[in-house]
């Protein structure tokens, strides 16, 4: 762990060096009044001054549709090959993501590194770098420390940016990779030692104790609260494809005789389709039995199996809903009504 | 991409009645026509559903011909009508989507107009060929498998 | 909104309806919709020109139907267009829903099939500038350009079908999208498979949608999703001299026709 | 009403008194006519016969320097020449290329913005009702109107209805008191350029004619072309000759008969100038037949 | 795992010609799913079928495809082979390899391939097929017969007598039709009224016919075996139970100066009338639009003088409804009139007449009571000129075919002349004698030699009136084509025959093809000429096309077997190509939201609302049903339903989608 500081500008310059050494910088940007991670050139249309963007970076492990494999019906065999082994390795640092965002890199990681594991997740990751910035302010949807993450948590970065006074960052390097990048370019930091983050850090409430509200949660299966708090909300699929932890797929062939590939693509429990029987039978035909698995798989089933919260409280769910169901909210309505 | 050379796929959705029986006409009249076509037989025009002119360009064709009865003649009386409609709707938001209309050629072949369907199909085939192949479908094909994207 | 919050209360003291749907205060200033069904959090209702959703998308819902009908919506202009949309499409009858509208100053209810054809009729969508500008910059778009917009716009769909939940005439059981026998709709949110989403829902609006915007406003990416709609409307309100959602008991667009519909395309 | 006029070869030579008559009427009829400057020939029936770009280059000039009076109608009173003109239009119309090469030939820019129309169509707008009202006295006369042939043909290009059996002469004639007689030989052909060739011939089918219109009473004959009317008048000599019989019956273009409804006198009218002498009053054969006691 | 064979057919060089068959049937047997795959010179001939039926046994097949001609022409042999063999019959498509393939292109790769790419659609296809079984559908014992010419008549007495039911509606106050108007008949010159009143009075008769004249169809519903008719009964201000036929009435009417449709405008008959004497029904018919009292309310001379008191002057048009299972159109034809032909003085000289009227001058119940006097000035023409081709085979106004009919009556009417008239001189102008038929030549040889008639080939050019004649300028083209200028005292024109008035609309309202002449298209012209498109409706006499009186009855004969064989089974099996709605386990029950978009486009009314309940009767949901009987398998209902949950057996979803991916592969 080493420590330092770095002037805003030197800190652009520092990326710039990044994209010179033929990385690929993703960085936040601003598009339609949403900011979005996106791959950038240049480093001045990276936004600074944000709270949180619209969508999470898990796109960079576990992208929207990845080809698995693909077929080829040649003359004579059956040619298949395994697009694992043909992902291009080209390094990648995601600059700007919140230490929630870093937290939730590691346990999609810790879920797809699961029996049998996931090559495609796996190699991305060693390639990936996370330069991540400290939360300095938040809003009411963000619940971080109630489910054990904090505005400045190390966990998940390679570097941890956190803005202090006169304009200038206050950088602790915490890995091998993290480091590595640093000695790049060594010049554009100053040595500093250990300094006192948290009076930096955005203070975000934890009124809502996560781990005695999955204790709850134990027999609320059949609790009309469900029905109740979930009136308003239409089954889109946004929460889940917004939510950095949210790791369901679905696997879709497309293909003819001659050829074709196995797709990946995410998927949403908000969707009828997603419990669909063929025949026709949906245990989870209603809205409000889907909003309950939703919270029960996050806050209930994953602390049981692998005693980790299924959220990072990052607050994109409750910002991205058209309805404004506010996840925090509907936490606090749990607590009060179990 | 040198356009004479291009051979463009093309597939004729037409119906029973009409305009299947007219292309039957050009072949007793053996009226030639050009070979890229492929013509696929519906009960009427208003079965022919728009997703399978949208699989069409999807799996690779260059262009569509639909064609069916002329209207009054409908063998189901009011078949061409609605498929009239949605065509005017669907064809408007092709456009609106930045796709060619020419690609998709509309007509009423009745079954005595043998000359008129190869007459259709020969000038699809000189159309489609000058537009050249499906570039819009090809690019979005294209864009299928992908790394990571911007957003 | 005190006169909202009034008539709210009579309704559900008098049993004239067993669920008031309305805009409640959400979370920093937004709006959620809040469901009413004591008398006393008729108070909960508010009415200013933050409420931009379209409530009607909750009559078609399994467990807002459970509560039963008839049931009271505070209704925007397009709201009731959607509602005479649903009866149009035997979705429930004129008396099981009762708008609550804004006339002029004060706020009403409607409770006849002939005000609320009335009222539909009189009170047309009107776009906020922004839209009006930016319908008009594609409409003088060549195809290439315009081709080259909705790829740029459509590439950041993942197709989470915010547009259809949102969306008030789509109450499909199973959509066209769940179908898979044949597969009609490429499922991965690829170009051809947005592609092939957007065209359906466009087509299966055609004639249909009341251009409320809900769709757009819905789009966690931000596409406007509502033009292709609008467009489809457009195409179905110029051309086949159509106009949706102000008679209660005139068949679809696209299930009538008119011997004399005018084309410049068939050969 | 304006419009312009094109006199063509015959109405200052063989057939001046059908320009005469024209004039004459003209003032009466409210009828401004302003000649077409610098016109040429039309080109008639030997230019088409020999070189097709000669025979549009030909009238397109006429046109041409119609548009340069900016004149939105011409009037010519040669069935021929309209002929001409009217194909000419029309071909051009539609054949942009063949427009092109001819205006470069004329070296005038050529539109084909000008409408052309016919002695008829002139008559039948400008003789309205209260215009005839004005007229001193009535052209009561029992006449048979003789179209020949390019009056209404080619139907594809004078439009004209009832190519078979026209009206329009007919129609106007009634308006000014004339009484026409239906006949069989309204578009029978009177020999036309077989005059020079073969008079013979001419004799026979144009004396045809003349002794259908005698068997129907008729005092005279109304034409609106001065090939039919030389046909008829000039060479009634020839026709005698071929027949074997005396004809006294005159040709009348319809303009006089207007002239003689308007109680213009025969000097103005340019009636002098006829080889069959016109005294519809004294005329013998067609007040015998009409009471019957012809041979 | 299907089994699909595949037939390749040379059709002798048809095919054979212009594609590789062996190279298509080895390229076919490596499609997955095709277990045998074989080409034979003529599929369709027994051997070939049989080859089929034994590869569908020993080879067990799930699926049959044959690439030969067009499935319009051998789809149901081929069917029939393999139900023979035990396959059902709609796992058997046909790949039009014939006409759309190799009687289109050159002999080439491409052709070949063609033929290839049009099989495995087809194969793809026939994998998605399901065994489907006709449907049963009652018929209605009953015929319907629009127009009581001779061609209606004979239908309506042959379906009668094969002891089913008809109702026989005619426009006119009476049955008979044109025939009725013709004094004799070619080629025997027997008298028309007497061959075909007997037939007349044997309809009104017959108890299994029942007659609607002075009426009209308005409108026909429903499809083969249940259709729905309704039939407009204009008023005819009689009460036909009471009025006797005694004609007081006539005499009575003051109102005499109508003219004669029936003699064609040369006689005249009272406001109250009977178009001829052996009108069947014999009652008269007021014509609203000449009788006084319907113009001034005054009047009513003939219900003084009815002594039946049978005048019923409120009497309102009754709309009929019936049940009926067969439709036999004989509506007939008309003939053009003589203001057609600015040639001949756009119809102003009297003395030029149609051949129809010519007829009714000769006829003994005609205007002049059989003395052959001229409509100018009733004085018996010495010289007849008869233009044949009047109008027919004539481009330039727009009657390009041959009315077939006109060579034979030209020539009777020439002959019957002659007989009336000995010693006129009859002039006949023509092109082309067409007397082909039994007798035919023969009869207008005896014109020519025995009654002297003079057969002039050549056309009239112009005719016009003078000194009271009509000159018929023509030329003898047989004679160095020397003009030749007839002073005739009166002209027949034999003019062209066309499509009845109101046949366009009628042709709509029964949902039936037709020409550009507005002549209703038959099936097919050489194999079907009595049966139209649209089942169940049949064709017989002029309506289909100009016929004379013997081809009239023949095919109003086969059109009433047709009839016949369609009542003879008890009930009628149906293609089973019509739509249906998916039923799906509860709670969902059908995937259908009724929005009901297909009950609005179905032109045949064939979808209905059913309502899903609880056993304790709640309401669950309102789906749309297909009324199998109804539908007709246009298949609008399938593309236009947007949770996709309607589906059309035969052409379904994944049958096409799976022929357009099968193409693109």
């Amino acid at each position: 762990m080493t420590y330092y500081t770095i002037s805003h500008n030197n800190l652009l310059e520092f990326l710039k060096s990044i994209r010179a050494q033929g990385k690929k910088l993703i960085a936040p940007q601003q598009r339609e009044q949403k900011i979005f991670f996106m791959e950038t050139d240049d480093v001045s249309s990276i936004v600074f001054d944000y709270i949180q963007t619209s969508i999470s970076p898990k796109d960079i492990l576990f992208p929207r549709v990845e080809p698995l494999i693909t077929y080829e019906l040649t003359a004579d065999a059956l040619q298949v090959n395994d697009r694992a082994e043909q992902l291009p390795s080209i390094s990648t640092v995601l600059f700007g993501a919140r230490p929630c965002d870093a937290v939730a890199l590691t346990m999609l990681e810790k879920f797809f590194a699961e029996e049998p594991g996931d090559p495609f997740v796996e190699k991305r990751a060693k390639q990936l770098t996370v330069i991540s910035v400290s939360c300095s302010k938040a809003d009411s949807y963000c619940f971080c420390t109630s489910v054990g993450v904090s505005p400045g948590d190390t966990r998940g970065s390679d570097i941890l940016l956190t803005p202090c006074e006169n304009n200038e960052y206050y950088v602790e390097v915490l890995t091998e990779k993290g480091n590595d990048l640093v000695q790049k370019s060594q010049n554009l930091f100053n040595k500093s030692e250990k300094k006192e983050k948290e009076k930096y850090l955005a203070n975000v409430s934890s009124d809502i104790p996560a781990e005695e509200i999955s204790k709850r949660l134990e027999n609320a299966f059949n609790n009309p609260l469900w029905n109740e708090a979930s009136l308003r909300c239409i089954g889109c699929g946004t929460c889940a494809y917004v939510c950095p932890l949210c790791s369901c797929f679905d696997i879709e062939d497309e293909g003819t005789q001659k050829c074709g590939t196995r797709l990946r693509c995410w998927d949403s429990c908000g969707f009828a389709l997603f419990t669909m029987h063929t025949s026709g039978h949906n245990p989870r035909r209603t809205q409000s039995e889907r909003w309950r698995q939703r919270v029960l798989h996050k806050f209930s089933y994953l602390p049981q199996r692998v005693q980790v919260f299924g959220c990072v409280g990052c607050g994109r769910c409750s910002r991205a809903c058209p309805v404004d169901m506010n996840l925090k909210e509907q936490l606090q309505l749990i607590k009060e009504a179990l | 991409m040198e356009n004479e050379s291009f051979e463009p796929k093309i597939v004729a959705f037409v119906c029973n009645w009409c305009t299947y029986a007219g292309a039957d006409l050009t072949g007793t009249s053996r009226i030639k026509y050009a070979t890229n076509v492929r013509i696929i037989r519906f009960p009427c025009t208003g079965r022919i559903d728009y997703n399978l002119i949208l699989k069409a360009f999807e799996r690779g064709a260059d262009g569509v011909i639909v064609s069916g009865c002329h209207p009054n003649d409908c063998h189901y009386t009011s078949g061409n009508f609605h498929a009239r409609r949605r065509w005017i709707v669907f064809r408007g938001l092709l456009e609106y989507m930045g796709i060619d209309p020419r690609r998709i050629i509309f007509s009423w072949v009745s079954a005595a107009e043998g000359a008129k369907w190869a007459d259709v199909v020969n000038r699809a085939v000189t159309e489609v060929r000058q537009l050249g192949p499906a570039k819009e479908f090809n690019e979005m094909r294209k864009s299928q498998a992908f790394e990571f994207r911007s957003v | 909104m005190n006169q909202l919050n009034q008539i709210a209360k009579e309704l559900l003291t008098s049993q004239k309806v067993k669920l008031v749907i309305g805009y409640g205060e959400g979370t920093d200033g937004r709006v959620r919709p809040v469901f009413v069904r004591k008398s006393e959090d008729a108070s909960q209702l508010i009415w200013d020109d933050r409420c931009r959703q379209n409530l009607a998308v909750y009559l078609n819902k399994t467990e807002i139907r459970e509560i039963g009908f008839p049931i009271a919506i505070v209704s925007l202009p397009a709201t009731v267009r959607s509602i005479v949309q649903l009866i149009a499409e035997h979705q429930f009858q004129v008396e099981d829903v009762i708008p609550i509208v804004q006339e002029g100053a004060n706020v009403t209810t409607i409770e006849n099939k002939e005000r609320l054809e009335q009222y539909a009729a009189a009170n047309p969508v009107v776009f906020p500038p922004f839209v009006v500008e930016e319908i008009e910059n594609i409409r003088n778009k060549s195809v290439e350009e315009r081709f080259e917009y909705w790829q740029e716009e459509l590439s950041r769909c993942f197709k989470c079908y915010a547009c259809r939940a949102a969306c008030p005439l789509c109450y499909c059981e199973r959509c066209i999208t769940d179908v898979n026998t044949p597969q009609w709709v490429c499922v991965p949110p690829h170009a051809i498979g947005t592609f092939e989403w957007h065209m359906n829902r466009a087509m299966h609006l055609a004639g249909r949608c009341v251009e409320c915007g809900s769709c757009t406003i819905a789009c966690p990416v931000g596409i406007p999703i509502g033009l292709l709609t609008m467009e489809a409307t457009r195409i179905a309100r110029e051309e086949l001299g159509y106009e949706p959602g102000i008679k209660c008991d005139v068949p679809a667009a696209l299930a009538t026709f008119r011997p004399d519909d005018k084309e410049s395309f068939i050969l | 009403m304006k419009v312009g006029l094109y006199h063509g070869c015959s109405l200052e030579a063989s057939s001046r008194e059908y320009l005469e008559s024209l004039r004459a009427i003209a003032p009466a009829l409210k009828l401004e006519l302003e000649e077409v400057q610098n016109w040429n020939c039309c080109g008639a029936s030997s230019a088409h016969a020999m070189d097709h770009i000669l025979a549009l280059s030909l009238p397109a000039e006429t046109l041409a320097q119609a548009e340069q009076q900016s004149m939105k109608e011409v009037l010519v009173p040669c069935a021929a020449c309209y002929g001409r003109l009217a194909a000419t239009k029309a071909e051009l119309a539609e054949n942009q290329t063949l427009k092109q090469q001819i205006s470069e030939r004329i070296e005038m820019p050529y539109a084909g913005s000008t409408e052309i129309l016919t002695i008829l169509d002139i008559l039948d707008k400008v003789l309205t009702a209260d215009v005839v009202k004005s007229f001193p006295q009535k052209f009561s006369h029992k006449v048979v109107c003789y179209y020949g042939c390019l009056l209404v043909r080619p139907p594809k290009i004078t439009k004209a209805q009832r190519v078979e059996d026209p009206l329009m002469m007919e129609d106007i004639l009634k308006r000014i008191g004339a009484q026409p007689l239906d006949w069989g030989m309204k578009t029978e052909c009177c020999g036309a350029s077989f005059s020079i060739t073969r008079t013979d011939l001419v004799g026979m089918m144009s004396g045809k004619i003349i002794e259908d219109a005698i068997l129907r009473g008729a005092e005279a004959i109304i034409v609106a072309c001065p090939m039919c009317q030389s046909n008829l008048d000039m060479r009634r000599q020839a026709i005698e000759k071929a027949m074997g019989k005396r004809y006294s019956i005159p040709v009348l273009f319809i303009t006089q008969a207007i002239g003689l409804a308007l109680g213009l006198d025969s000097s103005a009218l340019g009636l002098k100038r006829h080889f069959v002498p016109v005294s519809l009053l004294e005329n013998q054969e067609a007040k015998a037949v009409a009471t019957g006691k012809s041979s | 795992m299907s089994r699909i064979g595949v037939f390749v057919c040379h059709c002798g060089e048809n095919i054979a010609a212009t594609v590789d068959c062996e190279k298509v049937a080895k390229t076919c047997a490596k499609i997955p799913g095709v277990v045998y795959s074989v080409d034979y010179k003529y599929m369709c001939s027994d051997p070939g079928q049989n080859l089929i039926r034994e590869a569908i046994k020993e080879k067990k097949l799930t699926g049959v495809v044959v690439a030969a001609c067009s499935p319009r022409m051998h789809e149901p042999t081929f069917r029939r082979a393999c139900a023979e063999a035990g396959l059902n019959p709609y796992l058997c498509e046909m790949a039009n390899i014939r006409e759309q393939c190799s009687w289109v292109h050159p002999k080439s790769k491409a052709t070949t391939q063609k033929a290839i790419d049009i099989i495995s659609t087809l194969v793809a296809k026939v994998k998605r097929n399901r065994a489907l079984f006709p449907i049963q559908v009652p018929v209605t014992k009953t015929a319907l017969v629009i127009g009581g010419g001779i061609a209606g008549i004979q239908a309506a007495l042959d379906i009668a007598n094969s002891g089913h039911k008809v109702v026989l509606v005619e426009r006119e106050p009476s049955i008979g039709g044109h025939m009725a108007q013709l004094s004799e008949t070619f080629p025997t010159l027997d008298c028309s009224q007497c061959i075909l009143t007997p037939r007349m009075v044997e309809v009104a008769q017959h108890p299994n016919i029942t007659l609607y004249s002075y009426s009209e169809v308005e409108s026909l519903s429903g499809f083969i075996g249940n259709f729905t008719a309704r039939i407009r009964k204009k008023a005819k201000s009689i009460d036909e139970k009471l009025c006797t036929g005694c004609g007081e009435c006539m005499n009575a009417c003051p109102i005499k100066k109508n003219p004669s449709e029936f003699n064609m405008g040369l006689g005249t008959r009272p406001a109250i009338y009977i178009p001829f004497p052996q009108a069947i029904p014999n009652k008269p018919v007021i014509d609203r639009e000449r009788c006084t009292y319907f113009r001034t309310g005054k009047c009513r001379f003939c219900e003084t003088k009815c002594p039946a008191q049978a005048i019923r002057f409120d009497q309102k048009d009754e709309l009929i409804d019936i049940q009926v299972g067969a439709v036999v159109v004989a509506t007939g034809f008309n003939v053009v009139g003589t203001s057609f032909f600015p040639e001949y003085g756009y119809g102003k000289y009297k003395d030029v007449i149609t051949g129809l009227q010519f007829e009714r001058l000769l006829s003994a119940s005609g205007p002049t009571l059989g003395e052959l006097k001229r409509p100018s000035d009733g004085s018996t023409p010495k010289k007849i000129a008869f233009i044949a081709c009047a109008g027919s085979r004539d481009p330039a106004k727009g009657i390009e075919y041959c009315s077939k009919i006109c060579c034979m009556y030209t020539a009777k009417h020439a002959m019957l002349y002659k007989h009336k008239v000995p010693d006129g001189d009859a002039y006949v102008f023509y092109m082309d004698i067409r007397a082909g038929g039994k007798g035919y030549d023969e009869f207008v040889r005896r014109a020519i030699e025995e009654d002297h008639v003079n057969y002039i080939r050549g056309r009239v050019s112009r005719i016009y009136e003078r000194n009271g004649k009509l000159i018929v300028c023509g030329a003898d083209t047989l004679l160095g084509a020397e003009p030749v200028e007839i002073e005739a005292d009166m002209v027949v024109l034999a003019t062209a025959g066309i499509a009845n008035q109101g046949a366009e609309e009628l042709a709509q309202s029964l949902h039936i093809s037709y020409d550009h002449h507005q002549f209703f298209a038959e099936a097919h012209p050489k194999l079907r000429p009595v049966e139209t498109n649209t089942a169940g409706i049949f064709l017989a006499g002029a309506c289909q096309s100009p016929k004379d009186i013997p081809d009239s009855v023949s095919q109003a004969s086969a059109a009433a077997s047709k009839v016949s064989t369609l009542f003879s089974q008890k009930e009628l099996t149906r293609e089973p190509v019509v739509a249906v709605i998916n039923r799906t386990a509860p709670p969902v029950y059908s995937t259908c939201v009724g929005c009901f978009m297909c009950q609005s486009a179905c032109p045949f009314n064939a979808i209905e609302r059913e309502e899903i309940r609880t056993r304790d009767g709640k309401l669950i949901k309102t789906v749309a049903r297909v009324n199998p009987g109804l539908c007709q398998g246009c298949g609008t209902c399938v593309a236009l339903c947007r949770s996709k949950s309607i589906d059309l057996q035969g052409f379904s979803n994944e049958q096409v989608y799976a022929e357009v991916t099968e193409l693109f592969a």
